[in-house]
């Protein structure tokens, strides 16, 4: 081995601080969990239309996605559905962020985001198809403007990414945006679509629900500086608000909308909340959730603020509360029915769309199996539903 | 001898592989509090410390690629993939570094890592939570790839798996981890050694992991039939035991091979081409295949009719026996 | 009809795809001012400019993922993946997303990327250079998988491939880059028919890729020999036109089948699994293999011992034909 | 799907800036151009022991692996080398960061670090081995402290990890430095280690060499932004580091390990420097590289101004410069004949090493091909030399 100049060689020893660095502006909140409006020069603008009527179907959004989470839980429960992943506490992550995409705008998100997938339209039951098994995605991407969730941690960001520079392509304002976890940030795959998306000046949002687990693991174990830090490091402007307060998350979005609409890129947003229920219904969070962190949280309740807010202001009335209630009791109620009713799929369909044009060998297998079934006297399953 | 589940099992492979060697350490997503999602390694954290039963960030190419260092420094890292579908990320790490680097090094460099994989279907899951990975590591020189169907095999093999200076996949069938059986601590086999688990003359019917229980339930429905299947657990899938089945294919002549991974490819084929080659003048017909069917893997409530079960293998029974079977008279079109 | 080497049959495929589908576009690593480290799509960038001929980021996942993404915004992407080795960082888009996308949306999103890879040996090249690594992709249910041995079929066939609805993934014989042929840019066949390119009685050599001119050769020497070889020429490894292979094997009942990837789990064992199932009375010996040893791709100056040649493909030959051979009288330990 | 609360019903568009961050600190400089001294209080200190012999052996390591670097370009001309990747314009960022390290410290690179290899105290003929193609490893990489070069861009960043976690397990000071590219700052895995690493402090040093390319693609491609801001977003530390100048990158280096072995986790070090040659000897780079830009680079060479400074303070006489240019030559002389020596290996060893343990598959295939080999007569090439 060469001759070391090793730094052993050396008396003195200025170990320096980690170079400085601007500290980025804090959470965004203009909505406090005592439900009063913080003033903001900057984000206000940005949620200034938005009228107490709208705040109020803002509201009943919040009410009802909270009910169909709850309900679906429940379903879970009595075994009606395999799994579900809950989203209880990141409703106005999801709300703020949906109700302010286009219809032409494109969703690329993970599993929880079922309140984005409720405000793109998605029809009741076809947010259960998935956890229910009877398929593996629930509606029509194109005609929601929403992606089949991933289940594959991050995978989805690079799609997002590339539909978004799809877009410049094509000449039209779209945005895409894809949502995921402080979890998935760990992933090569989130951080190669932020370099793309640099690259290519994609407009697209990079919506990052940081609810503080992925599955029993802390943020801290994914990052050790605020989420939002990472993403100006590739040329990504980014901002950190309050995921439960629906206005900031409203403003920000806006904002990043506004950005890649012009023609300036992507935009990250790290919406800091909390996942209040178990990862899925499979997890028992007692065994690594700290029950006086769960309670903290629970103090900034993304719904509680809206209504305190609502009910100053004058607009939400005892009246006007029931009616939500009531609506988010009917909706619930279809929801279930929808859920019950879902048809398993006939055993041939096993072989459906693997390919999009003619395939010989599923041809053979699908003919192999129909005779079987036939053998097996379980040809009449066939051609009706089971 | 103690009672245990095949997940138990596992888990005190574990524990033992951790005390007997401090060069052990273990790294996953949620092993530690949690004790990973399957609770194989409940209490492992508490017990041998942060240090050395690691939770990993959300990133598999990390984690292998992690191990890979830890293993250039002497480490021996059993590293958890927390289910099949989520291992190829990693695929890059795994295929290219940990298979290659011992062959790359002439020698120099040794890995010993063990990659454990929850793996298959059968349990009501959802996408990328049920499939069979394992023809991609088997087709992979320099991997070994091993699997088990017995909580007996499952806790030998891990510390096998472990105490070897090759990589190992080690794929543990998930729905039989409630499996339960004896398990003998000091219970010792070569780990590629195959397993005659049920001694016939008529066909051999060749399996592993999960579909070992399926193939035992065959030979018994197909003896109430008047027929002797005798089936093979191959334990190692890489490499094969092809002595133990071409032994067996001498005498019955007949080979059925299953496994629930797609059949286009899968293992089944490196099975019946090899014992056809050896077994060319003793087969009686052509070896069969009960496979996963060449589509993705399905909706949960259609897994039933993408999963071999006891009557496609029966079918596939009778179709070597030369008997009637659902393609009696079936032509391809 | 010109007279193009494949390299330039494929470049001038892409330009015709470039110019005849606006919806196209092509994504890879130096694919522009530099045309590509083969220079395939030389002056594609230049021609159709940066908006469709697009340098990417060196991040093959990100590469493939972006094209899943511009796929659903209706585009018809086609990857570069520069070399073989380099195509596993990205096996998590390709297998989990690219080849199940189609089937998990039930038919609403098409994914007609085309992942275009330079592969194989005999190149001199250094480490990850000279893969085959075809077996992992055939053995996914969703993806098609084809490849070219002459000019003709490469320019065909790339430009089949964009158009195929279905993710296809174009393996490039990169050693016959060279290789001079006539080009018809109006010829047309089914993309997943094997070809005849030998006939012949005796034996049936099937095989794909770099691998045909070999055979080729294989068959006028055994020609000298008296004997008589059909050459198979697969094109599609998945699906497999076996229909072809069967007719052929039923005339020989011989079959060899020749292939760089490494044997175990390798396409061969599917092909030999198949056609025994189907011609099982017609096959006169037992279906052999030539192809790369289980070892992982070896340095440069010992691939011509990793490498199926001449050589070992007549040695196969005589193997099948009962005749001598190297491994007459040879015994396993 | 639900009604859209979109951007496109706010009249204001208050579209704001990215937000601001504070600006890196300059490029690290203590050498420049023409041979000055730069002063600087921070990281003077650094170097402040190196004496004028010591930068006289730094300058001969300059000289040296610019020569071997000439000469294998010129054996891969000849047909003795089937490749080669010139370093031309990277010694010093080399050089300088691995005289620096210790024994026990363990480098993990990619394919172009040669002269950090040389350093390492590696055999001459075992640079070479792989770029002849007699091996695909060179040396022993215990023996030198620096693992098999990874080909395949970025995935030794994560072994570099992994290796110095270990370190820390085992409680030695020992530390990790992964050498890298710009272009390899794109790959997930890099992204992952620089997450892990931050994750579990693990005293490793990124060592990003920035040539300004990734074969024919311009970093800027890759980064939008400089690509040492990316590391403090993760929680690293990092610094730019002109790459030209050997003192400069030796404080940076030697900076990086203190805090490394005082229990402070990784540093991200960007050298900024040129690739003067072209990606390998099969490049073109007149197909994408302007003139102009490669001749501003020249006149920032990291030997002309070591050269310069040498002779201004007087240790570098024509003696000392003759002799050192005899020793390289004399040191070339044996890499060629090395070279030319190089064995090519026996034709069974193609089935050595690929298990640490028995293996029945290749044992078979081994014997088969033995039998093979007689059976062409070639057993006469086994147990000897071909
Ligand atoms: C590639 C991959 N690895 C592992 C998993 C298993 N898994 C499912 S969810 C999850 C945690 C995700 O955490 P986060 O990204 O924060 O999203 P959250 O669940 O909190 O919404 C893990 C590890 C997966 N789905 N994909
Ligand atoms: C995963 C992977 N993809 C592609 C390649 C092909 N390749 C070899 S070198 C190179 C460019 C690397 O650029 P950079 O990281 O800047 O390193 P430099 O060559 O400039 O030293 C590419 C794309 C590779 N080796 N590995
Ligand atoms: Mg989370
Ligand atoms: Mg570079």
């Amino acid at each position: 081995m060469r001759t070391t100049l090793s730094d052993d060689s050396r008396t003195d020893d200025a170990v320096t601080d980690t170079p400085r660095r601007a500290e980025l502006p804090e959470l965004l909140m203009l909505l406090n969990p005592a439900g009063e409006r913080v003033p903001n020069a900057e984000y206000e603008p940005f949620v200034a239309d938005v009228t107490g009527d709208q705040l109020a179907s803002l509201y009943e959004d919040l009410v009802v996605v909270r009910r169909l989470d709850v309900e679906a839980t429940a379903l879970q429960r009595q075994g009606e559905l395999a799994l579900w992943p809950p989203l209880l506490g990141q409703e106005a992550a999801q709300v703020g962020s949906a109700r302010t995409l286009r219809p032409d705008d494109f969703v690329f998100s993970s599993y929880r985001e079922n309140a984005v997938a409720y405000c793109r339209g998605v029809e009741l039951p076809d947010l259960l198809r998935v956890w229910r098994g009877t398929a593996q995605s629930g509606w029509n991407p194109y005609e929601v403007g929403m992606a089949t969730p991933s289940i594959v941690i991050g995978a989805q960001t690079l799609h997002a990414m590339g539909y978004a520079v799809g877009c410049l392509r094509d000449g039209v304002d779209s945005v895409a945006v894809a949502y995921f976890g402080d979890g998935a940030t760990s992933e090569g795959d989130v951080n190669e679509a932020m370099i793309f998306a640099a690259s290519f000046r994609a407009p697209m949002i990079f919506f990052c629900q940081n609810n503080q687990w992925a599955i029993s693991e802390p943020v801290g174990l994914q990052a050790q500086r605020p989420i939002a830090e990472r993403a100006p490091g590739f040329g990504i402007p980014s901002i950190r608000v309050d995921g439960n307060d629906v206005l900031a998350v409203m403003a920000a979005t806006r904002q990043a909308l506004e950005r890649a609409r012009a023609g300036e890129g992507p935009t990250f947003i790290e919406a800091v909340t909390y996942r209040m229920g178990p990862h899925t219904t499979s997890d028992d969070p007692s065994r690594y959730i700290d029950p006086l962190q769960r309670e903290e949280w629970a103090a900034k309740d993304p719904l509680a603020r809206v209504e305190a807010h609502l009910r100053e202001i004058g607009v939400l009335t005892d009246e006007l509360a029931d009616s939500i209630a009531a609506r988010a009791d009917e909706i619930a109620g279809r929801f279930r029915q929808g859920c019950v009713d879902l048809a398993d799929p006939r055993p041939l369909e096993v072989f459906d769309h693997v390919y999009a044009e003619p395939h010989r060998g599923i041809a053979r297998q699908r003919s192999q199996y129909a005779a079987y079934l036939a053998s097996i006297g379980e040809a009449q399953h066939e051609g009706e539903q089971r | 001898m103690t009672e245990l589940t095949l997940s138990k099992a596992i888990g005190s492979g574990l524990r033992r592989a951790l005390s007997d060697d401090d060069r052990v350490v273990i790294l996953g997503e949620d092993i530690g509090a949690l004790g990973g999602v399957f609770r194989i390694t409940d209490g492992l954290q508490r017990d041998f410390g942060a240090d050395r039963v690691m939770d990993m960030p959300l990133a598999e190419s990390g984690i292998i690629g992690m191990a890979v260092g830890l293993a250039y420094r002497g480490f021996r890292p059993v590293c958890e993939i927390q289910f099949d579908g989520f291992i190829y990320p990693a695929f890059d790490q795994i295929v290219a570094q940990v298979a290659k680097l011992h062959y790359r090094t002439r020698g120099a460099v040794r890995m010993p890592l063990t990659i454990r994989v929850p793996y298959g279907g059968g349990i009501g899951a959802v996408e990328h939570h049920s499939e069979s990975p394992e023809a991609y590591f088997t087709h992979t020189s320099g991997l070994r790839v091993v699997t088990c169907s017995t909580p007996q095999d499952a806790h030998t093999m891990i510390r096998q798996a472990i105490a070897c200076d090759d990589p190992v996949l080690f794929f543990e069938p998930k729905r039989r981890y409630w499996t339960k059986g004896e398990v003998d601590e000091e219970a010792d086999f070569p780990m590629d050694a195959a397993r005659v688990v049920v001694p016939g003359t008529d066909v051999t019917i060749v399996t592993y992991g999960p579909l070992v229980a399926t193939a035992i339930d065959a030979a018994a429905a197909a003896a109430d039939d008047g027929l002797s299947i005798e089936v093979i657990d191959l334990r190692s899938l890489s490499p094969l035991d092809l002595e133990t089945v071409e032994a067996s294919v001498r005498t019955t002549g007949r080979l059925v091979i299953a496994h629930e991974a797609q059949e286009f490819g899968g293992l089944g084929a490196e099975i019946a081409t090899a014992i056809t080659d050896r077994c060319f003048y003793h087969l009686e017909a052509a070896p069969a295949r009960v496979a996963g069917f060449d589509v993705p893997y399905p909706a949960s409530r259609l897994e039933e009719h993408f999963l071999p079960d006891l009557d496609r293998m029966l079918d596939a029974v009778d179709r070597v026996m030369g008997r009637e079977n659902a393609l009696s008279g079936w032509s391809a079109s």
